[in-house]
C-alpha cells in the first residue's frame, strides 16, 4: 500500500501519467480525425495522395519565372506558384528592410517635420489591416496609371501602364555564361584585393586606393569578355504598337520585361506596411544605444558616419536583429494575401488546384509545408547572422 | 590596490617636481562664454585661461554647471556666447576645426562609456586607426603602452562587461590618451565607483599629472585637489565664484557659497 | 437518410452563392430571391408545402463541395456546371439542369470587337477556381490565339479590375455576365459577345450514395418543367386540380400514389406550383426579359418551343 | 599679479534671458528645422511632400466629396469620394444582414461590450474582478442568445437513437451520467494523490453546474427571432471574430506558455510543436483550412457552423501568439518568487494562479493589446472565405447595382481605413497609456 | 533602531536561559548527503544533526555549498544520495511528504522574495488560507499577530515595494512565521540590507532564538553567530570541515581552512 501510495507520490510517476496520458489524448484526437478523414475521402472517391498532381493543369497563369502553359502538370503549376512567392517575398524583404531602416532613422531626425513625417508614417500604416491596404494600392495604381493602349515612358526605356512595368528583357546568347564566370570572376578578385588592402592598411595606416581596380574587375573585365565573345547578350525592347486594331495596339506580347501590376500592388503594399514595423524596430535599436557612447565617440574625433558605422549599428544590430527575423517572416507569410488581387502565388494556385480537383487535404498539406520551411529556413539563417553579432558584442 | 578603505585621496604619493606649468602657452581660454538651454541660462560669463601645463579641478554644488563647462570646451555642447579657444583653435561653427580641435582634447566620462561590443583594445584602437590614420599595428602597440601605463595589459583582449568599474574606468583613461591629446577632461571620473577603484583611477589621474599633461577636472575627490591641482575652480549657478591655488582655496576660502560648500564637504 | 433527416429538423439547409443578381441575392433583410433560391424553396414546397422552410448557406467556389460533401448542407444550388469529373469522382450527383449556360465574354463596346474570335492578345479577368479558366484556355489555345488571364479570387474583385482597365475581357457564365453587368458604373458602355464557348449546365448538385434524396431533388426540377409544359401556373393550379388531363391529374396527385413513391405527400408537384410557380414563372420572374437582367429564354426554353428543357414525364 | 590665478567673484550675475535667437518660435525653429544647411533642404522637401500628399487628400475626400444625394447619379458626379454611398450603406457596415427589426440586440451586446470595456480599461473604476467575472462569464452567454436568438438544440448523442430518441431530455439525461462519471473520477483521482477528496468534488460540481446554466440558458427558447450567422455581416462579424478570437485564445495561450516552460519533455514539445506550427503558417491557410478541410475531419453528418469554424481557426491560431507573449512575462518573474511560493507549501497550480500569473498578466498588457490589435485588423482575412466582415461587407457593397461608381470602391476604402485606423490607435495608445503606468507603478 | 552603524551583532542583548535544546527529538536530520549540479560535485557527504531547540550558524566561502544544504532541507533542491528526515519524515519522491516537511520548515531568502502584488497581509495569510486551509478572518488576527511580532502592524495594507529593505525582510520572517514552522531556514537574511536595516532584521532573529525556534542560518554575521547559535558549521568545497560552539569556534579553529577563512571575515 505504502509501496504504491509513494509511487503515486512520486512526481517523476506523475510526470510521466501527466505525459502518458496527453500523449494519448492527442493520439486519440489525431486519431479520430485521421479515420474520419479517410472515411469522408474513400465516401467520396478522393483516394488521398499525390498521383493527381501529375495531371494537366490546364489553367493559365499570367506570371511565371520558370516554362509553363496550360499543358503543364499541377505539379509545375504548384512549382510556378512557390517561385512567385519566393519572389515576392524576397524583394520584399529587401525593399520593407531599406524603407523601414530609412523611416526609423528618420524617426529620430533632428529635424521636426521629417520625426513627424515619419512617426505619421508609422502610425498611419501600422494601424490599417495589410489586406486594406493591398486593396487600396492595387486599386489605386490602377486607376491612376494609364490604360494599354498609351504609356508613360521614362528615357524610351521603362514603360508604365495599367499591363504592368515594362523593361528591356536580356536574352543570353551561347556565350553568354562566359560573361557570367568573367563577372563572379571579378568579383571573386576584388575581394582578394580587398583584403590585400585592408591588410596593407594595417600596415600603412592609410588605405591604398583600390576602387579604380575594383571597377575594372568587376565591370571592366564583364564588358571587355562582352565584347571579345561577340556581344552574346540582347535585349529584347518593349515592342509598342501605336496603330492597328485596339487589341493589338499597346504592348506586344512577349516583348520585354514585364512586371505585372499585381506584383507592384502587393509588392507596394507589403514593402510600406512592414517596413512601418521595421522602422520601430529600428528605432528602438538606435535607442537602445546609450547616448554616452556617441558623446564618446565624438569626443575621440569620431565622425557622425563613423560613429554609426563603428559604434551605434554595431550596438543597435544586436538589439534589432531578433525582432527584424520575426518581420520576415511575417512579410513572407503575409505574402499570402496575394490570392486577394490576382497575383499567382502558392497560396492563389494552389487555390486554384484545389478547386479543379478538390483535393483540400493535399493542398492544404502543401501549403502549410511550405510555409513552415520557409520560417524555419528564414530562422536558421537570421539566427546564424544573429550569432554572428553577438558573438562580437560578448 | 586592495587595502585603501577611508579617503583614498589622502594617501596619494605625488612628486610634483615634474609639474611645469608654461607660462606662455595657452591651452584652453574661454572669453565671457554664456551658454542657455532653451530659456535657461546655465553658463554665465565664465572667463577661464588655462596654461599648458595646468591641472586645474573645478568644484561646486550640483547642477551649477560645471559638466556643461567642460563640455563646451570640445563642443559636446555649444554656447551661444563668447569665445572659446583651445589651443589656438576657435571653436565656431567650423566642423573641420571642432574636429580639429577633439582630437587634441581628451574627454573621460562619469560613466566611462567604453564600447562594449569591442574589446579593451579595440576601444584603444579605433580612434587611432580611424580618425588618426594609424596602421593598426602601430595603433596596437600604443594601445598596450598605454594599457601598461594604466597597469592592465593582461586585460587586453576582454570585453568591458568583464571587467571591475575601476578597470573600465582606466580604460576609457587609456583610451582618450591613444590618442595623444594635449588636454584631458575629465568629468566626476570617480563617482561611480565603489571606494577601492577610486585610488586606483586617482593613481592613473596622478601619474598623468606628474607628466606635465594639461587638466580640467571635475571632481569631488578633494585630496586628489590638493595634492594635484594647481589651480581650484568654484563654481555656483553657472558662474566662476572663486579661484585659488588648492591650499589657499581650502584653508581660507572667501565667497560665502565657497565656505558654505567646503563646509558640506570637507570632514 | 437526408430526407428523413431533413424532414425532422423541418427544413432545407441549401447552399447558394452569396450574390448573383438573378440567380442568388438576399437583400437589406436577409431575404433570398433569385432562380436557384427559387429551387430551394421549391424543394421546400414539396417536401413541407411551405416554401420558407429552407435555410441557406452562402458559399463561394472553393467551399461548396466540401460543404456538401460533409453534410453541412442537403443541396447545392449554386450555378455549378455539370462536369464528368464532379459527377462522378466527387462524390456529387447532379439533378437536373436548372439554366443551360454557356461561357461568354463581356467586352467594352469602345474596343470595337463584334466577335470572340478577335480577342487575340487580349487579357481576359476571370474568377479563381471554376471551370470558367478552363474553357478559357481550351477557346484560345484551339483557335492559336494568345492571351494573358488575371485569376482573381472573388468576383467582386475581378468586377473592380476589369472596370479600372486591368484586363479588355471579363468572362464567367453568361447569366453572370449579365448580372456583373449591372454593376458598372455605366453598362451601357459594354457588350456580351455573341459567341458562347462551353456547355455550362447549371443544376442543383446532391450527394451520391443517398437514392432516395437524389429522386426528390431530381423530380422537384422535373415538376417545374412540366407544369410549364401542362400549363400549371401559380393562379391556376387549384383549378387544375379538377381538371380531367390524365397527365394533369397525375401531376397534382389526384391520380397514382407518386407523391409516396419519393417519400413526400400525393400532392407535392401541386405545392410546388402553388407556392413557387413552374419553371418560365421562375425564370421570368428573376432572370426574363422584364427584369433588370433581360435574359431571353433562349435554350432554356422547353423543347416544344425550341429549347431544351424537357420534362421527364411522370407516369 | 604674484598670482593671477586668484579670482573672488563680486557680484554675482543675475541669469540674463537667452538670445533670440535660440528661444522662442525664433529658436525653435532654428533648432528643429533649419540648424544646418542640409537640415533646411530636409525641411523644404519635408514641406513639398506634406503639401503634395495632404492638398489632393484633402481635396479628394473633403473638398470634391459628394456628401448626399441618391444612387449612382450622384456617384458619377463626384471628383472626390463619394460619402453619400457610405451613408447609405452605413447600416449594412454594421449589422450586415442582420434583419432590421432585430437589430436592437445588436446594439445592446455593443453596448454591454463598451460598457464592460470601460469599465476594465479605466484603472480609477473598482471592481474589475467582478467586472472581469462578468464579462467572461455572463456576457459571452447573452451576448450569444441575443445574437443568434438562443434557443440552440441540444438533444445529445451519446444514447442510440432507437433506444432513446433525440431530445432535450435525452440530452440533459446524458449530461447527467457523463457529470457523475467525471465527478467519480475526480473524486478517485484525489484520493490517490492525497488531496481533499470534499473540496475536489465540491469544485468540479461548481463547475459542472455553471456549464449546465450556460448550456440551459443557449438551449431555452427566449422567443427570439433566430438569426442565423450567414445573416451575420459588417462591424458585428469583425467584432465577433476579433473578442472571441482574443477571449478564447487568452486561457489556450496560458496554457500552452506553462507547458513550453513545463520540465516534462512530452509536454514541451507538444507546446512547442503546437506553438511553432501555428506561428508558421499564414493565417489565410488557417482559414482556408477551417473552411475547405476541417468539415473532411468530422464525422459525416456532423457540421459546425461556418463562422464558428473561423472562429476555431483565429482562436488557435492567435492563441499560439498569444502564448508567446504570456511566455515572456513568465520569465520576467524572478525565481526567487517561484522558490518563496513553494517553500511556503504552494502547490504547481496554486503557485500559478497566486503568484506567477498574476504578475506575469499584468506585465504583459501591453502585448496582448498589440497582438488584439493584430488579430482585430488580421479579422479582414475572413473576407477571402467568403464571410462578410466589415471590409467584405464594404467590398461588396462597393460593386452593388446601385451604387457602382469608379468612385465608389475607393472611397469605401478609404471609410474603412479610417475606421480600422481609429480603432487600432485608440487601442495602441491604451497600451502606450498601460505601460508608462505600469512602468511607475511597479517600482512604487 | 538608527543609530546603529558598525558592528551591529555586537549590540545585541541576548536572553540566552529561554534557549533550551532538546536532547532527544531530532529536528533535522541528514546522512550522508550527496549532491550533483551535473558533473559538479556540490555537497560532498554531508551529516548533520539539529536537535530541536538548535541554532544552527552556518558559515563558509562563496560557492561551498552553503546554500545548496539548507535548501536541500525543504527540498528546492534535490539531493541525489543519502538520507535527509525532517521531523520524522524522510525527503523522498513523495511529494505529499514533501507537502508535510515545507508546511513545517519555513524559509527566509536572502532577497525577502515577497509577492510585489499582493499586499504585506495578504502575502502573510496566502498560505495559511491556501495550504493549511485557515478561515480567512483566523489567518489575518494570525498574521496581524505576527506583523506585530516584527513591529510592523502599521504597514499590513501597504504593498511589498513601498517597504525598505529591512521592512520587508521582517515581513518575509513573519511571513514564514504565519504558517507555525517547527524549523526555520535562514540564507543571508540580511547580506542584501543597507547597515542602518541589518540590526532590525538580526533583532527579530534573536527574538525567535529566544523562544526555542529551531534555526538554521546562513550568515557572515558573526556577532550574531557568537550570541545566538549554540553550534557553528565552517563549510567548504561542499563539506562540512568544522563544526563547534562558538565560542570555541572563533577563539579556536582548528582545520586550516576556518582560521583563514576567519582571519578574512573578523576585523
Ligand atoms: N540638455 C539639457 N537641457 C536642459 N537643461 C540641462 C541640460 N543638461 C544640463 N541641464 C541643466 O543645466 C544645469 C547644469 O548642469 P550640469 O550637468 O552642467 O551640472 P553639474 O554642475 O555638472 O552638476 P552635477 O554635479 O550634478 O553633475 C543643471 O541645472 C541641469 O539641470
Ligand atoms: N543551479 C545550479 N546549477 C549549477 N551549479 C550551481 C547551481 N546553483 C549553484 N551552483 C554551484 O554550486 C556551488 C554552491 O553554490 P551555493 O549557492 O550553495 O554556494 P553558497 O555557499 O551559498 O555561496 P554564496 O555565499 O555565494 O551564496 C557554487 O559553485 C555554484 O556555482
Ligand atoms: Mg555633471
Ligand atoms: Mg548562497
Amino acid at each position: 500500500m505504502d509501496r504504491t501510495s509513494s509511487l503515486i507520490n512520486n512526481p517523476r510517476f506523475r510526470g510521466l501519467f501527466y505525459q502518458v496520458a496527453l500523449i494519448l489524448v492527442v493520439g486519440w484526437i489525431g486519431y479520430d480525425i485521421y479515420s474520419n478523414a479517410l472515411d469522408n475521402l474513400r465516401r467520396l472517391n478522393l483516394v488521398p495522395g499525390d498521383g493527381f498532381l501529375d495531371r494537366t493543369a490546364g489553367f493559365g497563369i499570367i506570371q511565371s519565372l520558370i516554362d509553363y502553359s496550360e499543358a503543364s502538370s499541377y505539379r509545375r503549376a504548384l512549382f510556378v506558384g512557390l517561385i512567385n512567392t519566393l519572389l515576392v517575398a524576397v524583394l520584399g524583404i529587401v525593399f520593407a528592410t531599406l524603407l523601414g531602416f530609412l523611416i526609423g532613422i528618420a524617426r529620430l531626425s533632428r529635424n521636426w517635420l521629417i520625426a513627424k513625417i515619419a512617426a505619421a508614417y508609422v502610425e498611419i500604416f501600422r494601424n490599417t489591416p495589410l489586406l486594406l491596404q493591398i486593396f487600396f494600392w492595387y486599386f489605386a495604381v490602377l486607376r491612376s496609371v494609364p490604360d494599354m493602349r498609351s504609356k508613360w515612358s521614362l528615357f524610351g526605356i521603362a514603360h508604365l501602364n495599367i499591363g504592368g512595368v515594362y523593361l528591356p528583357r536580356p536574352v543570353f546568347g551561347p556565350d553568354a555564361g562566359l560573361i557570367g564566370i568573367a563577372l563572379l570572376g571579378g568579383v571573386a578578385v576584388s575581394i582578394i584585393v580587398s583584403s590585400w588592402a585592408a591588410s596593407r592598411r594595417e600596415e600603412l595606416g592609410r588605405p591604398p586606393r583600390v576602387w579604380p581596380v575594383h571597377l575594372a574587375l568587376i565591370v571592366g573585365l564583364p564588358v571587355l569578355v562582352f565584347f571579345l565573345v561577340g556581344r552574346p547578350i540582347s535585349f529584347s525592347m518593349p515592342v509598342f504598337n501605336e496603330t492597328g486594331p485596339l487589341l493589338r495596339r499597346g504592348f506586344e506580347r512577349g516583348s520585354g520585361l514585364v512586371v505585372i501590376p499585381e506584383l507592384v500592388g502587393l509588392l507596394l503594399a507589403l514593402t510600406i506596411y512592414t517596413a512601418a514595423y521595421i522602422a520601430e524596430i529600428v528605432r528602438a535599436g538606435i535607442r537602445a544605444v546609450s547616448h554616452g557612447q556617441t558623446e564618446a565617440a565624438s569626443s575621440l574625433g569620431l565622425r557622425p558616419g563613423q560613429t554609426l558605422r563603428l559604434v551605434v549599428v554595431p550596438q543597435a544590430m544586436r538589439v534589432i536583429i531578433p525582432p527584424l527575423t520575426n518581420q520576415f517572416l511575417n512579410l513572407t507569410k503575409n505574402s499570402s494575401l496575394a490570392v486577394a488581387i490576382a497575383y499567382p502565388d502558392l497560396v492563389s494556385v494552389g487555390g486554384t488546384v484545389l478547386n479543379q480537383t478538390g483535393r483540400a487535404v493535399e493542398i492544404v498539406g502543401v501549403w502549410m509545408a511550405v510555409y513552415l520551411g520557409l520560417s524555419v529556413l528564414t530562422s536558421i539563417i537570421m539566427n546564424a547572422f544573429n550569432r554572428r553579432v553577438a558573438l562580437v558584442e560578448r | 590596490m586592495s587595502d585603501v578603505s577611508a579617503a583614498p585621496g589622502e594617501e596619494l604619493a605625488v612628486d610634483r617636481s615634474k609639474m611645469r606649468v608654461s607660462s606662455t602657452e595657452v591651452a584652453i581660454e574661454m572669453v565671457d562664454v554664456n551658454k542657455w538651454y532653451g530659456e535657461f541660462h546655465v553658463l554665465r560669463d565664465i572667463n577661464l585661461k588655462v596654461m599648458r601645463g595646468e591641472r586645474i579641478v573645478v568644484a561646486g554644488p550640483s547642477g551649477s554647471g560645471k559638466s556643461t563647462m567642460i563640455r563646451c570646451i570640445n563642443r559636446l555642447e555649444e554656447h551661444q556666447k563668447g569665445r572659446i579657444v583651445v589651443d589656438g583653435k576657435e571653436l565656431t561653427n567650423d566642423l573641420r576645426k571642432i574636429d580639429e580641435v577633439r582630437r587634441e582634447v581628451g574627454m573621460v566620462f562619469q560613466h566611462f562609456n567604453l564600447f562594449p561590443h569591442l574589446t579593451i583594445l579595440e576601444n584603444l584602437t579605433l580612434a587611432p586607426i580611424h580618425v588618426r590614420r594609424m596602421p593598426r599595428r602601430e595603433a596596437e602597440e600604443v594601445a598596450m603602452l598605454y594599457l601598461k601605463r594604466v597597469k592592465i595589459p593582461e586585460q587586453a583582449h576582454k570585453y568591458p562587461g568583464q571587467l571591475s568599474g575601476g578597470q573600465q574606468q582606466r580604460v576609457a583613461i587609456a583610451r582618450s590618451l591613444c590618442m595623444n591629446p594635449r588636454v584631458m577632461l575629465f568629468d566626476e571620473p570617480t563617482s561611480a565607483l565603489d571606494p577601492e577603484m577610486i585610488k586606483e583611477v586617482l593613481d592613473v589621474m596622478v601619474g598623468l599629472a606628474e607628466e606635465g599633461m594639461t587638466m580640467v577636472c571635475v571632481t569631488h575627490e578633494m585630496g586628489f585637489a590638493r595634492q594635484v591641482a594647481n589651480r581650484v575652480i568654484f563654481m555656483d549657478a553657472g558662474q566662476i565664484v572663486e579661484q585659488n591655488e588648492p591650499e589657499a582655496f581650502f584653508t581660507n576660502p572667501q565667497h560665502d557659497r565657497t565656505k558654505l560648500f567646503l563646509s558640506q564637504i570637507l570632514h | 437518410a437526408t430526407l428523413d433527416d431533413v424532414k425532422a429538423k423541418g427544413f432545407v439547409q441549401c447552399g447558394a452563392n452569396p450574390s448573383l443578381i438573378g440567380f442568388a441575392t438576399a437583400d437589406e433583410k436577409g431575404e433570398w430571391s433569385g432562380l436557384d433560391i427559387d429551387f430551394c424553396r421549391a424543394l421546400a414546397a414539396a417536401i413541407f408545402n411551405d416554401p420558407t422552410k429552407v435555410k441557406f448557406t452562402p458559399l463561394n467556389a472553393k467551399e461548396r463541395f466540401t460543404a456538401l460533401q460533409s453534410g453541412e448542407i442537403d443541396v447545392l444550388s449554386r450555378n455549378t456546371t455539370w462536369t464528368m469529373s464532379r459527377d462522378t469522382s466527387l462524390g456529387l450527383k447532379f439533378a437536373g439542369v436548372m439554366y443551360y449556360d454557356g461561357q461568354g465574354f463581356l467586352v467594352r463596346k469602345a474596343l470595337g470587337v463584334s466577335s470572340a474570335l478577335e480577342l487575340s492578345n487580349a487579357r481576359v479577368c476571370t474568377q479563381t477556381g471554376t471551370t470558367t479558366e478552363l474553357n478559357l484556355a481550351d477557346y484560345f489555345r484551339s483557335n492559336n490565339m494568345p492571351y494573358e488571364v488575371v485569376a482573381y479570387e472573388k468576383n467582386e474583385e475581378v468586377l473592380q479590375a476589369y472596370e479600372a482597365g486591368r484586363c479588355d475581357v471579363y468572362t464567367t457564365d453568361a447569366s453572370g455576365l449579365y448580372a456583373e453587368r449591372l454593376k458598372l458604373a455605366a453598362p451601357d458602355d459594354h457588350m456580351i459577345l455573341p459567341e458562347i464557348i462551353s456547355k455550362e449546365p447549371l443544376g442543383p448538385v446532391v450527394r451520391q450514395g443517398d437514392d432516395q434524396w437524389f429522386n426528390v431533388v431530381k423530380w422537384t426540377y422535373y415538376a417545374l418543367v412540366n407544369a410549364e409544359e401542362l400549363g400549371i401556373t401559380q393562379a391556376n393550379v387549384e383549378q387544375m386540380k379538377t381538371s380531367e388531363n390524365p397527365e394533369i391529374k397525375r401531376f397534382v396527385g389526384a391520380e397514382g400514389e407518386f407523391g409516396s413513391a419519393i417519400g413526400l405527400s400525393n400532392d407535392w408537384a401541386a405545392n410546388i406550383v402553388a407556392k413557387v410557380g413552374n419553371y418560365g414563372e421562375i425564370f421570368d420572374r428573376n432572370v426574363g426579359p422584364s427584369t433588370p437582367l433581360g435574359i431571353a429564354r433562349g435554350l432554356n426554353n422547353l423543347w416544344t418551343k425550341g429549347g431544351l428543357q424537357y420534362g421527364m414525364p411522370i407516369r | 599679479m604674484s598670482n593671477p590665478s586668484v579670482y573672488v567673484r563680486a557680484a554675482m550675475a543675475p541669469a540674463q534671458p537667452a538670445p533670440r535667437s535660440t528661444v522662442g518660435v525664433a529658436g525653435w525653429l532654428r533648432t528643429n528645422l533649419f540648424s544646418s544647411l542640409w537640415n533646411t533642404v530636409l525641411t523644404l522637401l519635408a514641406i513639398a511632400l506634406i503639401v503634395s500628399i495632404v492638398v489632393p487628400t484633402v481635396r479628394f475626400t473633403l473638398v470634391d466629396a459628394v456628401w448626399s444625394g441618391e444612387g449612382r447619379e450622384a456617384c458619377l458626379a463626384a471628383n472626390g469620394a463619394c460619402w453619400a454611398y457610405v451613408k447609405a450603406y452605413l447600416p449594412q457596415f454594421i449589422y450586415g444582414r442582420y434583419p432590421i427589426d432585430e437589430r436592437w440586440r445588436v446594439d445592446l451586446v455593443y453596448a454591454m461590450l463598451a460598457l464592460g470595456l470601460v469599465l476594465l480599461m479605466v484603472p480609477r473604476i473598482p471592481a474589475k474582478g467582478a467586472t472581469l467575472a462578468f464579462m467572461l462569464l455572463v456576457f459571452p452567454v447573452v451576448a450569444f442568445v441575443l445574437l443568434t436568438g438562443g434557443g440552440l438544440e441540444l438533444d445529445g448523442g451519446l444514447i442510440p437513437d432507437d433506444v432513446m430518441a433525440p431530445s432535450a431530455f435525452r440530452f440533459w439525461i446524458e449530461y447527467g451520467a457523463v457529470c457523475a462519471v467525471l465527478l467519480a473520477l475526480a473524486a478517485a483521482l484525489a484520493a490517490w494523490q492525497g488531496a481533499s477528496v470534499a473540496r475536489t468534488l465540491r469544485n468540479l460540481a461548481a463547475a459542472l453546474a455553471v456549464l449546465a446554466v450556460v448550456l440551459l440558458a443557449v438551449s431555452v427558447d427566449v422567443g427570439l427571432e433566430h438569426v442565423e450567422t450567414a445573416n451575420w455581416g459588417g462591424m458585428l462579424v469583425t467584432l465577433v471574430v476579433a473578442v472571441t478570437g482574443m477571449t478564447a485564445s487568452m486561457p489556450l495561450g496560458v496554457l500552452l506558455a506553462l507547458g513550453r516552460r513545463s520540465n516534462m519533455p512530452v509536454v514541451r514539445l507538444a507546446s512547442v510543436v503546437f506553438i511553432e506550427v501555428w506561428r508558421g503558417v499564414p493565417l489565410i491557410t488557417v482559414l482556408f483550412m477551417s473552411s475547405v478541410m476541417l468539415p473532411l475531419f468530422l464525422p459525416s453528418g456532423v457540421t459546425i457552423d461556418k463562422l464558428f469554424r473561423a472562429l476555431v481557426g483565429v482562436a488557435l491560431f492567435n492563441s499560439a501568439y498569444m502564448a508567446e507573449v504570456i511566455r515572456g512575462g513568465l520569465q520576467a518573474i524572478p525565481r526567487g518568487q517561484y522558490e518563496a511560493a513553494r517553500a511556503l507549501g504552494l502547490g504547481y497550480w496554486q503557485m500559478m494562479r497566486m503568484i506567477v500569473l498574476p504578475q506575469a498578466l499584468r506585465l504583459v498588457i501591453p502585448g496582448i493589446v498589440g497582438s488584439f490589435i493584430s488579430l482585430f485588423k488580421d479579422t479582414t482575412l475572413v473576407l477571402i472565405i467568403g464571410l462578410f466582415d466589415f471590409l467584405g461587407q464594404i467590398q461588396a457593397s462597393a460593386n452593388s447595382a446601385t451604387w457602382a461608381s469608379p468612385v465608389t470602391g475607393i472611397s469605401g476604402y478609404i471609410f474603412a481605413a479610417f475606421v480600422y485606423w481609429i480603432f487600432c490607435f485608440g487601442m495602441s495608445q491604451y497600451a502606450g497609456f498601460v505601460e508608462r503606468r505600469l512602468d511607475t507603478g511597479y517600482k512604487r
